[in-house]
């Protein structure tokens, strides 16, 4: 378990006929890291995926995994092992033999079969359901079976196609530990294909965005969701509000952009020009709300009026309305929201610190 | 009060009605057939009843004056069987075939649907000729399998689609991944998943074999299956042993039809 | 011949004589299997020239061999083989019963009996050493009624179309045999008056037809009959009381204890015959076995087996070995029956004391108007009999 | 694994089933097509190319007689198939509430077609007759006084059998159909104020199209093409396309019987285009 | 739209043969408020809803609406419209024709109907679809249609049977809003059926949660979330650590529980009796940690040792394990933790304030 599980994509196309589903792409994951790619329905992580598996057939461009160029090889012969959306388990096979089925393909004698096959199911805690039929398990079970059957061809790569989507919340997030964990104990690199932002955020080291075939980012995931590259990007990541106006200053102590009769002060951006459109998003947890303009706010807030206010348990968002008819969301904990309570229709200046102020590139 | 409210609508009444007469009429010529083959060693193929025997079942085993009842009856049998098996084998790779887009894949589906509505005759009438024009000899295990197999594949063919229409690639998709070549995911893993679907086609193939006759008619060679047979009989048999068969047959089916039915209720009981 | 037993002759007929007995008396007999494949007239004559190779010998009747024997599918048989030859009825031979009778019209068997050598498909005019058929069964055929329902005697054919009988009269739709009938009834009735009811000419045939769609359309058929046995279902079950008719199948419905006359009319029978023919491609052994079944055919016991059906044998004299004195006389001398008179199966047929309908041999094989007969119009009378049919 | 290589494999998977219909099918036709064009006499065919067979079968009156008879048929078999067939399915799928109970009466259904199609066939004749079953039954029970001649050997009797025999082809499909709708759009036409039957009529009856269509199609192709039900259920008395044809066949005019078979086969294939218009039989399996 | 939409089940019970589906229950639900039914799977939360819509018979018990026993009542007798989770809509009918439906069945002439439709269609922005088929549609656009069908007939009361699940995150969250809207603007009744927390949460004026046929408490979405009555309830709205120990005080003054070595002081509970057990929650977003044990929190702590740290976003999970093995889950605001933020492997007392201990009943 060196670095063999290197993945490399360089300039990977994959047409259908005519159409297009993934542009070109280039994409390094280091071993042993665990990679989500997310991105609206379409937008080609499956079949980024699928080509990584050697599912599907790459239109064009190389793959490498750890250092050996696989563009052409079987699945079998790529070290990567694949769990699929809906687990995929044989249903005419019991948990053992679908555990054991690559080892019977390997022709593994059958008692070294049953015995690696036990030491996997104890592995996900599922010894105890060798014998029963993948129907008589639930969807967290199985899935583990799913994983232990993955694992048992000892991958250097674990390819997941949107493995929790099927669960309920609470198994969600208990499957999200025991993966994190899972990838931590083998060390082995995980790319894993989601559509939810929680989940690609909490389980990666590296988080890759796609839309309409192309990789619109790639970075930590702080990286994508504190500083989204595009309003696209903020948009699905969520958590952002973003405000559009003119650069009506930038020089090398601030950039100030007019929105309407507002003026918003930004921090420092080399890229920008006077008289340009300028993007720029704040996050929703760093909005105030405040009956007076703050001192030292005068330029980065603005007048609103509460539309929404919707309880969520651990937070509260509302949603504030400005002259103009821009929504603003805003969230708040519980907690802050009990110091500071308010109501629709109220009117209040929402502000925000300069530095909070994330230019889009 | 759980119960009255639980009531059924009128209409389903009259629909049950409705229903127990279809089944009337679907069994009531058979019972004549029930009846008329307990006629008595005199009696004839029409009413009135003139005795009541066993006569025409025990008759019904012997040699007849004409025809040849047992020997085509065990080739209808071995027709169907092996109509059964080619049907099985082919659909299913048809159906594979048919789950990728290929050049010409509609040009075979429609020959299929062609094959389906093409009257039986005009298969019969065409294999007939082509023999008679190439003075090749038809036989029940050449043309009239031909012929047969035509009707089948149809059957088997959209029956394939509708099983690979909901059977999930990911699963073969899955055994590649674990390392199955082609041969063996196919063995291990789609055959024993659609294999309650390739049962059905085998017992639907083997039936509409068991009981064609048009399509037979001028393929069948030298040798009468059983229908042919019995059709033979119609016109030159003048006893109720016809009606003898026909009771033996249902009974028959009813047996069978009855004890898988049972054997599949046991099996859900024991899993439950 | 030291193997003829591993023979195997295959033989096709309609179910009249392609009887099983015959084939277990043949094991018997001669040693070699004969399989016999039973198919209705349509089936037989198809299979005769479309499948010459399906078969090695064809059990068809004189007026398909018409057909069959110019589509070069059948071998002519040296009258030298056939020991029992001299034995053969003469109306096979010169087509007269006796030396004084008249020929009858249509397709007589003697006709289309022989051809000008060992490779012609030519038919013959005169007997030759080469025979196309040898004959095996044949017989005169008339108007089958059911006395009880009708309750008056009925003498001519004109009676089938009598209106007293509408919705309870039926016809044979074979088109070749049924043409023949419809034109020996529309002769009694003296509507049509022909040259040769055996060989019609369009007009006649257009003539014919059209008294009979009119028939139709005024409702006078109950159904029509193709096969032997649908003829006696049609009896028996009182569907139809009055209906062109073979004599077994008469025989068939009293055998069932219900009342049933072949009735002998004042315009003679409509007759018919059969015979067996050789395949082409039979030769060495096989073709030794099939002489020896031809001989075997003509010594007697099968036609003693037919004349107990009702058919007559083309050996009439041979026959009369197999059978008792009291068996002969009810069956060929027209005399009342001494004993039960019973089937070849033991069934009996007749009580003691039965006369057979229509008389002896002679009375009825000497009152042949007409032959089943393929016409010089065939194309032309089905076209116009497959009118009648849709009408 | 590369995209020839599978498509290779899909060339192999379908040659079977490509070469029997190829030779048990296509070739077939086409020597049906080739003889129509050639000449006859009372025991060969000839080759030749004449139009004869052609120009003979369109011109005389018989053909379109028959013709009509046996759209009659067809159209009458089709109507009470449909009408009894979509009941029973109706039944089946919406009334009966169980699966088990559904396969029984399924199997109750199924059992009658084990036996010979022939030997059912005839089963009426006896059932049917002057002196039959039925008749009997009504005498004796004072209704009629005469037989009912109209129940055997007429056009009664042709479409009674073929209703007995084919109503099953119908009841499968539309069944099939019908489990296939959403229960939920049942309860929502309810919940949207649609009676039993406003709900049958504007949800179940366009939603079983397809089966309907596909239950047609047989019911009406085999109908089309019968001809042992028309020869024993009218007794020989009526003609049908189908019938033409194996007579003809009998009488060896293989050539005519051509010419009929070719003109038979394109008007079927007209009717079933027309019905194929109405469902894509390869999106709804 | 007056008070007729007040729904009232009294002793309600459904039986499928044997298995008891819906027990007994008790509820009001006032008019014009949204009321949201949830519980886990199989909880009999459709069944409810389906015996309200007139679609399931009610075996025991009955309904009234607005007054009226409408138990024996057809679906369109009772002044309901229901939302089906599938939304149901007729295939073979345009947009048009599926939300007209109504009125077709209530013979209303074709041009009024076309009218009423546009209308209806316009009301839920899609009158540019109406010649679509349903298949032509995006989830959410089909949701739409299946929410004007079952507007058209100007029901008193809707009933939504899961009506986001199909959704994805974002376009769950606006249809969210609209719904939210659209029962303010109609002030009918809403009983909607929902498995997601978040989503009763937001919506509801009133969260109903089954178990296993039961209601097993009902009340405001802050009373639910903050005041569980049980373990189970706890857990399944979420949010909350639940701590189990055996009292060894309880007067007007205190409760003192024990867990291990460790004493915990709650709020007064008059049911407590000293030596019995007794299981309390805190809530996730309310544990701090600290070096030590903060001043006065003495009888308020737990060492414990982080094992997971989960980047969520605007928040921070963060995992910590006590010395006998037990997890508890903190939340922290992305900017709190930022604050202090913490590590795998670091010690820390975990630690609350005694009023926001909440005692389960
Ligand atoms: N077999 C195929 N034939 C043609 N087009 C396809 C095929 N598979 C995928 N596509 C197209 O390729 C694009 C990318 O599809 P892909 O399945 O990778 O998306 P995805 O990101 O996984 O979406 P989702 O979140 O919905 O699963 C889509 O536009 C899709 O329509
Ligand atoms: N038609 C039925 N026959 C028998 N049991 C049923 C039927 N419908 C529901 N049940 C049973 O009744 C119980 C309640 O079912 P219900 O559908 O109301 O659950 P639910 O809360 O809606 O669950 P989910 O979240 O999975 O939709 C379940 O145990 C279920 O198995
Ligand atoms: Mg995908
Ligand atoms: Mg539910």
């Amino acid at each position: 378990m060196t670095g063999n599980g290197a993945i490399e994509l360089i300039a990977v196309s994959k047409y259908y006929g005519s159409t297009i589903a993934v542009k070109s792409i280039d994409l390094k994951i280091p071993a042993g890291a665990y990679c989500c790619l997310i991105g609206p329905s379409g937008c080609g992580k499956t079949t980024t995926l699928r080509m990584i598996a050697g599912h599907e057939v790459i239109s064009e461009g190389d793959l490498l995994i750890g250092q050996r160029n696989v563009t052409e090889l079987p699945p079998v012969k790529r070290g990567t092992a694949m769990m699929f959306q809906n687990y995929a388990l044989f249903p005419h096979m019991t948990c053992a033999e679908n555990v054991a089925f690559g080892l019977r393909m390997q022709g593994v004698s059958p008692a070294e079969r049953a015995e690696r096959a036990t030491e996997m199911l104890a592995r996900v805690h599922m010894e105890k359901f060798a014998d029963r039929k993948p129907d008589q398990l639930s969807g967290g079970q199985q899935q583990r079976i799913a994983l232990a059957r993955a694992l048992i061809t000892q991958p250097e790569v674990l390819l997941l196609d949107e493995p929790l989507s099927a669960l309920d919340p609470f198994l969600r997030a208990r499957m999200r530990d025991e993966l994190r964990r899972l990838q931590q104990d083998l060390g082995i690199t995980f790319v894993h294909v989601t559509h939810a932002q929680d989940e690609a955020l909490a389980l990666s080291d590296m988080v890759v965005v796609m839309e309409d075939g192309v990789i619109r980012q790639q970075g930590s995931p702080e990286e994508i969701f504190n500083r989204p590259r595009s309003r696209f990007i903020a948009n699905f990541m969520g958590g952002q509000n973003i405000f559009k106006g003119r650069v009506t200053r930038a020089d090398a102590t601030a950039t100030i952009i007019e929105r309407g009769p507002d003026q918003f002060v930004l921090p420092v951006h080399g890229d920008a020009k006077t008289g340009e459109d300028l993007e720029f998003t704040i996050r929703t947890d760093l909005i105030g709300l405040a009956q007076e303009i703050p001192a030292g706010a005068e330029q980065c807030q603005i007048p609103v009026e509460i539309t929404t206010v919707e309880y969520l348990g651990l937070w509260v968002r509302i949603v504030a309305t400005t002259i103009d008819g821009k929504d603003i969301t805003l969230m708040k904990t519980e907690s802050e929201f009990r110091r500071a309570p308010v109501r629709r229709k109220e009117k209040f200046i929402a502000y925000w610190e300069p530095e909070h102020a994330h230019v889009l590139a | 009060m759980a119960v009255t409210r639980e009531k059924r609508p009128t209409a389903f009444y009259f629909l049950a009605a409705f229903f127990a007469l279809f089944v009337l009429f679907l069994y009531g010529p058979m019972l004549t057939i029930f009846i008329l083959s307990f006629q008595g060693p005199n009696g004839g193929l029409t009413f009135p009843m003139n005795g009541f025997s066993f006569h025409w079942f025990v008759n019904l085993f012997e040699q007849q004056a004409v025809g040849d009842f047992g020997g085509s009856f065990l080739r209808s049998l071995k027709l169907g069987l092996i109509v059964m098996v080619v049907t099985v084998v082919v659909s299913f790779m048809a159906g594979l075939a048919f789950r990728r887009r290929f050049r010409g894949d509609t040009v075979v589906f429609y020959l299929a649907i062609a094959s389906l509505i093409v009257p039986s005759i005009l298969i019969s009438l065409g294999i007939g000729l082509l023999f008679n024009i190439f003075q090749l000899q038809p036989q029940w295990y050449s043309s009239a399998l031909g012929a047969h197999l035509t009707w089948t594949f149809p059957f088997g063919l959209l029956i394939m689609f509708a099983v690979f229409n909901r059977f999930d690639p990911s699963f073969e998709e899955a055994a590649r991944d674990l390392g199955a070549s082609n041969w063996q995911t196919v063995r291990h893993v789609v055959l024993p998943m659609v294999a309650p679907s390739l049962i059905g086609v085998a017992m639907f193939s083997f039936t509409l074999s068991y009981d064609e006759f048009a399509r037979t008619l001028m393929t069948a060679g030298s040798l009468n299956t059983l229908p042919l047979e019995i059709y033979g009989m119609t016109t030159n048999v003048t006893t109720p042993v016809l009606y003898a068969l026909g009771t033996l047959t249902t009974v028959f089916s009813f047996v069978v039809i009855g004890l898988a039915f049972g054997a599949v209720v046991l099996l859900r009981r024991r899993k439950a | 011949a030291q193997n003829i037993k591993n023979v195997t002759l295959r033989q096709f007929g309609t179910g009249v004589s392609n009887i099983n007995a015959v084939a277990d008396k043949v094991k018997e007999d001669l040693g070699f299997t004969l399989q016999m494949t039973a198919l209705d007239s349509d089936a037989v004559a198809q299979r005769a020239v479309t499948q010459p190779n399906s078969f090695d010998i064809a059990d068809i009747e004189y007026w398909i061999c018409k057909k069959v024997f110019p589509a070069g599918t059948l071998q002519p048989m040296d009258t030298n083989k056939i020991k029992n030859y001299d034995k053969i009825s003469p109306l096979f031979i010169s087509g007269k019963l006796t030396p004084d009778s008249k020929i009858a019209q249509g397709t007589a068997p003697h006709k289309v009996g022989f051809v000008e050598g060992p490779d012609s498909t030519d038919f013959a005019s005169a007997p030759t050493q080469w025979m196309t058929l040898i004959p095996t069964i044949y017989n005169a055929d008339t108007l089958g009624i059911r006395p009880d329902l009708i309750g008056r005697p009925i003498t001519s054919w004109a009676e089938l179309l009598n209106p007293e009988f509408k919705g309870k009269a039926s016809i044979l739709n074979i088109p070749s045999i049924g043409i023949m009938d419809a034109a020996m009834v529309s002769e009694a009735m003296g509507e049509i008056t022909y040259g040769d009811k055996g060989n019609m000419t369009k007009d006649e045939i257009d003539q014919t037809i059209a008294l009979m769609i009119k028939a139709k359309q005024d409702g006078q058929f109950r159904a029509f009959w193709k096969s032997f046995d649908e003829s006696v279902n049609l009896m028996s079950s009182g569907e139809v009381v009055i209906q062109s008719m073979w004599s077994p199948a008469v025989a068939a419905v009293r055998s069932k204890g219900i009342e049933c006359k072949y009735q002998p009319l004042k315009e003679g029978y409509r007759a018919w015959g059969g015979g067996i023919g050789l395949a082409k491609h039979l030769s060495g052994l096989e073709l030794e076995a099939a002489y020896e079944y031809i001989n075997w055919y003509l010594s007697g016991w099968v036609g003693a087996y037919l004349n107990r059906q009702g058919y007559y044998s083309a050996a009439p004299e041979t026959a009369k070995k197999f059978m008792t004195e009291d068996e002969w006389g009810y069956w060929m001398e027209g005399k009342e029956a001494q004993g039960d008179i019973v089937s070849p199966e033991g069934k009996v047929m007749e009580k003691a004391g039965a006369v057979r309908d229509g008389g002896s041999y002679e009375e009825r094989m000497g009152h042949v108007a007409c032959w089943n007969s393929v016409m010089d119009e065939n194309k032309h009378m089905v076209r116009k009999w497959n009118e009648f049919i849709a009408a | 694994m590369s995209a020839s290589n599978s498509k290779r494999g899909s060339y192999f998977l379908i040659t079977p089933m490509a070469l029997v219909f190829a030779i048990f099918l296509v070739i077939p036709l086409l020597t049906i097509v080739v003889v129509s064009f050639w000449d006859y006499d009372e025991y060969r065919i000839l080759p030749d190319f004449i139009l004869e067979n052609y120009s003979y079968l369109l011109g005389t009156s018989v053909t379109w007689k028959i013709y009509l008879n046996t759209f009659k048929y067809a159209a009458l078999t089709w109507a009470f198939t449909l009408g009894i067939g979509f009941t029973v399915a109706y039944f089946l799928a919406f009334h009966v509430r169980s699966l088990t109970w559904q396969i029984v009466l399924f199997m109750v259904c199924t059992i009658p077609f084990w036996t010979s199609n022939i030997i059912r066939m005839i089963s009426w004749i006896p059932f049917l007759g002057r002196n039959g079953l039925l008749n009997q039954a009504l005498m004796g029970a004072g209704v009629i006084h005469e037989p009912l001649e109209f129940l055997l050997f007429s056009d009664f009797a042709v479409v009674l059998a073929d209703v007995h025999l084919y109503t099953l082809f119908m009841v499968v499909p539309i069944f099939n159909s019908m489990m296939r709708i959403d229960r939920s759009l049942i309860e929502a036409a309810r919940d949207n104020g649609a009676s039993a039957w406003a709900t049958l009529r504007h949800v179940i009856l366009p939603l079983s199209k397809p089966g309907i269509a596909i239950g047609s199609i047989f019911v009406i192709t085999v109908v089309m093409g019968d001809f042992i039900t028309v020869r024993l259920m009218s007794g020989g008395q009526s003609a049908s396309v189908g019938l033409q044809i194996s007579n003809e066949i009998g009488l060896l005019q293989y050539p005519a019987a051509a010419a009929s078979a070719v003109v038979l086969l394109i008007t079927v294939l007209l009717i079933v285009t027309a019905l194929l218009r109405l469902v894509d039989i390869r999106k709804e399996l």
